[in-house]
């Protein structure tokens, strides 16, 4: 295939990215949109194996070995892995952004400067990419430890680090024959993703990883400079750029700054804190009462959080919505943009369960109406429900946009015990007149009231 | 001249990429990610030139780069779709 | 490769251009079009450099569209201005 | 100053234009935008000025005389002639594109095809351009007859100029020396910009100015690609897609397709078509007995058209709406999306009477509680709140959205006359029960209304 052929493929491939994250967009798209993609994405790689002179072993190989590992991996994931399955591709594609970085070095007999540069940065970029994303596997898998790991003099040392890198980077770039700098920097970059996730709490990793994403693009936009391909620059940046934003949003739907997620070690603090403003009898209540209040509800309203999760309730769930349905109930879901442990968390349970996705309503929709639903059924949600937010001005997630759930006439709680969620404080709503507590795990005590209608 | 204009592609992918994604719903942040993980696998597209040199170690240190940015893409963009092919409507419905 | 990188940045400018504009209130419409009309007198540019050739009759052709860019571009700025200078908010409100 | 400098203020220059036309979207912040791309063509020509070997005595004598012509005119121009202003702007900005291919073509010995195609491309479309927009132009102003001249056979004459252009450019570039086939060619393409506008009526002329634009934009990128420069390319392409879209807009507002528009000489109906379905008795009103109603008012919604804009009524309404508000009511306008002769007719015109812009309602956000107002005044509008578009199904405006103005207790409709509007076609609300003609020049009625007050 000649060039131009190819630079033609090149401009199609770039087209079908921006149509397929376009797509990616909307619910109703989304799945085209990344069919789309994936065909720019295969259209660009065969075009490329036209090259001339290619070695195909080897190539036969990588793409063998990686498919298999991509295939097995995604096809065996559990739904409720995927945050961390994300973590783990994103890392390998800095790792292959550093690898393409270096094996173009070894290419280049005598290198300009510019050259050099978008090098380094491709190499660097993808080694904190690949790090910082394996540390984000482990925390979220729970392989390790999700607690943020803070000490004193955090910033100072990662500043150091990053000084560092750049010194390397200017005496690589000055005598580009002693590699033994860019030895050392790659050494560093990947110490510094290591150092960069380290003090973010678990439940910040979505974020992080979006962060991380935005680096991959950038680093995938550095070889392309490097190796002069276009379409890496593009395709690099649009996904440079789109992880920003997303980070950017999803900071904004948790009411934090940037650097509030990367620094402030958020999700330390792991009992009550702050005074407890208002206390007052806990009301428990069985699945079997519930089940008369339920009965005589004609407007049920659902907050699925972080505890839905765990205790996987999302089908039992969606048993209970039909049966309310079909008792002439009207049924909607309530998703908090932070429910859960990350953006979107809960959509993907409820999907996965068969729930419709026109009846998750966001925060804004259902909050001004929330007075006309007889019954709030908490399932596993606390911090997203939390009054605090909204009259506690003492309390660390005041400001925070919350579900109103007390403003129901009646509100379920379903969670094992008095315990507070991921921010660590007391939740004034559980001692509220309307509220009744369902102990015990969610799956249960769902199947016991699924059983009390049957 | 060359280098400018791969610069202007650049500034312009940037802000295409921040129009694009501005406004996306939080129910699709989690997929969004993914799917636009799988686009920063095009390294891919570089890994091979690389693989293919006659130079014994660019050719290996591409073909790592290969298997690499292949786990990516393919893990990628499989995973997002078994994600997305959850996202279903209310039966009846039109798209919104 | 060079072509290529232009039609690149031709076909990232339509796309962006695209996201930019779309959903525009009709408020904005007529001085919307007259402040991208003052954009397209970029021609300007072009002609600058062609009206300072050595050639008389390629400098000549090039300082006729110097001129009439220009009253694009001069005329077009200024108009646009004047028509938003009148938009206004009742006092006390904040942006919308 | 190097070339690689000038590269640089040319992107500065390109993300100048980029973050222009993002701010000029929205009406907070469009004035600003309009300086921030006005800076970004600042600097981009000082840039280019500092070019070695410049010819300055010409240059600069093309910029004196045309920016003393463009800065006269853009001050003198009374602000209702805007929309004809902006057309023979678009004019000249299309005949530099072909003065600069033409000059391109001069400049350069042995030309390849890939330059020839797009040197051609350049002035077949500034030419096109440059007619297009003066006939826009002239019809706009009313130097010549604003109706649509429509004959038969219309497309296949059209076709026929496109193909003898396309047949002109294939024998150009086989044999560049002979330059004959240009000259036919660019003769052909201002026959065809004057053919194109031709069959077009007057009120339809802000769709073919915005398409127009859109094809300057075009040619500037044309003319880019030609001489290898990519700031043209970039902002070239930028307002050929913005103008396409804004075309688009436009169409859908008016609830017709771009075809439709071109071609179908909308408007040519000059007397009423269709059986009047509903007739009734006109109740005609005098300024003093409408007064009465105002001054007992509590809500009034003001929906200007056209006839505001014939009668310069601008400022007095402005004075109307003040008294009203002093009196006690709510005061709101209601903006229909072609309402008038050029989108946004009314909003730049009321603005001009100093009318903040958070009173000027879409008509989506008023219909819903039309029902609410006490009173509608209609000034000069007449096809944008004509019911029929409503409820009969015969009619040529059937289906396109409308301001409910029937709808409100009382309605006011100002006019000089019975006769119709734009769309030529008979207007049932004229006749319902709750309407009341202020016959006169709108102007003067209002001038009385506001007597009345003092
Ligand atoms: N979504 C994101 O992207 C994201 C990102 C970063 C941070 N965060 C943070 O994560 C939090 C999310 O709020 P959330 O309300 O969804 O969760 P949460 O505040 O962490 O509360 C989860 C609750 O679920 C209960 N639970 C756990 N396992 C359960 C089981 N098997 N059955 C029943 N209940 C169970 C726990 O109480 P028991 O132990 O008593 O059962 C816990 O109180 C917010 O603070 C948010 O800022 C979210
Ligand atoms: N806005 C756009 O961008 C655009 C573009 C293309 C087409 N159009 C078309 O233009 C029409 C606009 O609708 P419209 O309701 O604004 O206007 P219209 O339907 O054209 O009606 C204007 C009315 O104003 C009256 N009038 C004229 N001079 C007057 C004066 N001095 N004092 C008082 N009344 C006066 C006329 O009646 P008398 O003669 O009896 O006074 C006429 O009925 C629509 O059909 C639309 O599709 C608009």
């Amino acid at each position: 295939m000649s060039t131009e052929i190819i630079d033609l493929v090149y401009i199609a491939a770039a087209i079908l990215f921006i149509v397929g994250l376009k797509f990616l967009g909307s619910p109703a798209t989304a799945r085209k949109g990344n069919v789309i993609s994936s065909i720019g994405m295969a259209i660009a790689v065969i075009a490329t194996l036209f090259t001339k002179g290619l070695n195909f072993e080897l190539i036969i190989g990588g793409f063998v070995i990686g498919g298999l590992i991509g295939a097995v991996v995604a096809r065996k994931v559990e739904m409720t892995s995927m945050p961390e399955m994300v973590a783990l591709f994103n890392g390998f594609g800095g790792l292959a952004s550093l690898f393409v970085g270096w094996s173009a070095l070894k290419a280049t007999a005598s290198p300009e400067v510019f050259f050099l540069v978008t090098v380094f940065l491709s190499i660097l970029i993808g080694g904190l990419t690949f790090t910082g994303s394996l540390l984000a596997y482990g925390k979220l898998s729970e392989r390790i430890s999700g607690r943020p790991f803070v000490y004193a003099g955090q910033r100072i040392v990662n500043s150091g680090i990053l000084l560092a890198v750049v010194v390397c980077a200017v005496l690589f770039i000055q005598n580009p024959a002693d590699q033994n700098w860019l030895y050392l920097a790659v050494g560093l970059s990947l110490l510094l993703g290591v150092m960069f996730v380290l003090p973010i709490g678990g439940a910040d990793m979505p974020v992080v990883i979006s962060l991380l994403n935005s680096f991959s693009g950038i680093a995938a936009a550095a070889a392309g400079f490097a190796i002069g391909n276009i379409l890496l620059i593009v395709a690099g940046s649009l996904v440079g750029a789109s992880g920003i934003i997303l980070t950017n949003i999803m900071c904004k739907a948790m009411n934090r700054s940037l650097s509030n997620v990367l620094f402030s070690g958020f999700g330390t603090v792991s009992t009550s804190s702050g005074p407890v403003i208002e206390q007052g009898e806990v009301k428990p209540m069985s699945a079997d009462d519930a089940y008369y209040v339920l009965e005589a509800a004609s407007s049920v309203v659902v907050i699925p959080g972080y505890g839905m999760a765990v205790a996987q309730a999302q089908h039992v769930v969606k048993e209970l919505q039909e049966l309310l349905e079909h008792n002439g109930a009207e049924v909607v879901y309530a998703i908090h943009p932070v429910a859960g442990r990350m953006p979107g968390h809960m959509n993907v349970l409820l999907a996965e369960a068969d729930v419709p996705y026109d009846l998750l309503l966001e925060m804004d929709q259902i909050n001004p109406r929330m007075e006309t639903f007889d019954v709030a059924i908490i399932i596993g949600a606390n911090d997203v429900v939390n009054p605090a937010a909204r009259e506690v001005e003492s309390s660390p997630i005041y400001g925070m946009p919350v579900i109103n759930a007390d403003q129901a006439q009646t509100v379920f709680v379903l969670k094992r015990s008095m315990a507070s969620g991921f921010a660590g404080i007391d939740n004034p709503l559980f001692f509220k007149e309307n509220t009744r507590m369902l102990f015990g795990d969610a799956k249960e005590t769902l199947g016991n009231l699924v059983k009390a209608f049957d | 001249m060359d280098i400018i204009n791969l610069v202007f592609v650049f500034v312009l992918a940037i802000f295409l990429g921040v129009e694009l994604i501005n406004k996306v719903p939080s129910t699709l942040h989690t997929p969004l990610m993914s799917g636009s993980n799988a686009i920063s696998g095009i390294t891919l597209v570089g890994a091979l030139a690389l693989a293919g040199s006659d130079n014994e170690i660019v050719s290996i240190l591409g073909a790592v780069a290969v298997g690499f940015a292949t786990i990516n893409v393919i893990g990628g963009y499989m995973v997002t779709d078994r994600m997305l092919a959850m996202f279903k409507k209310k039966e009846g419905g039109d798209g919104k």
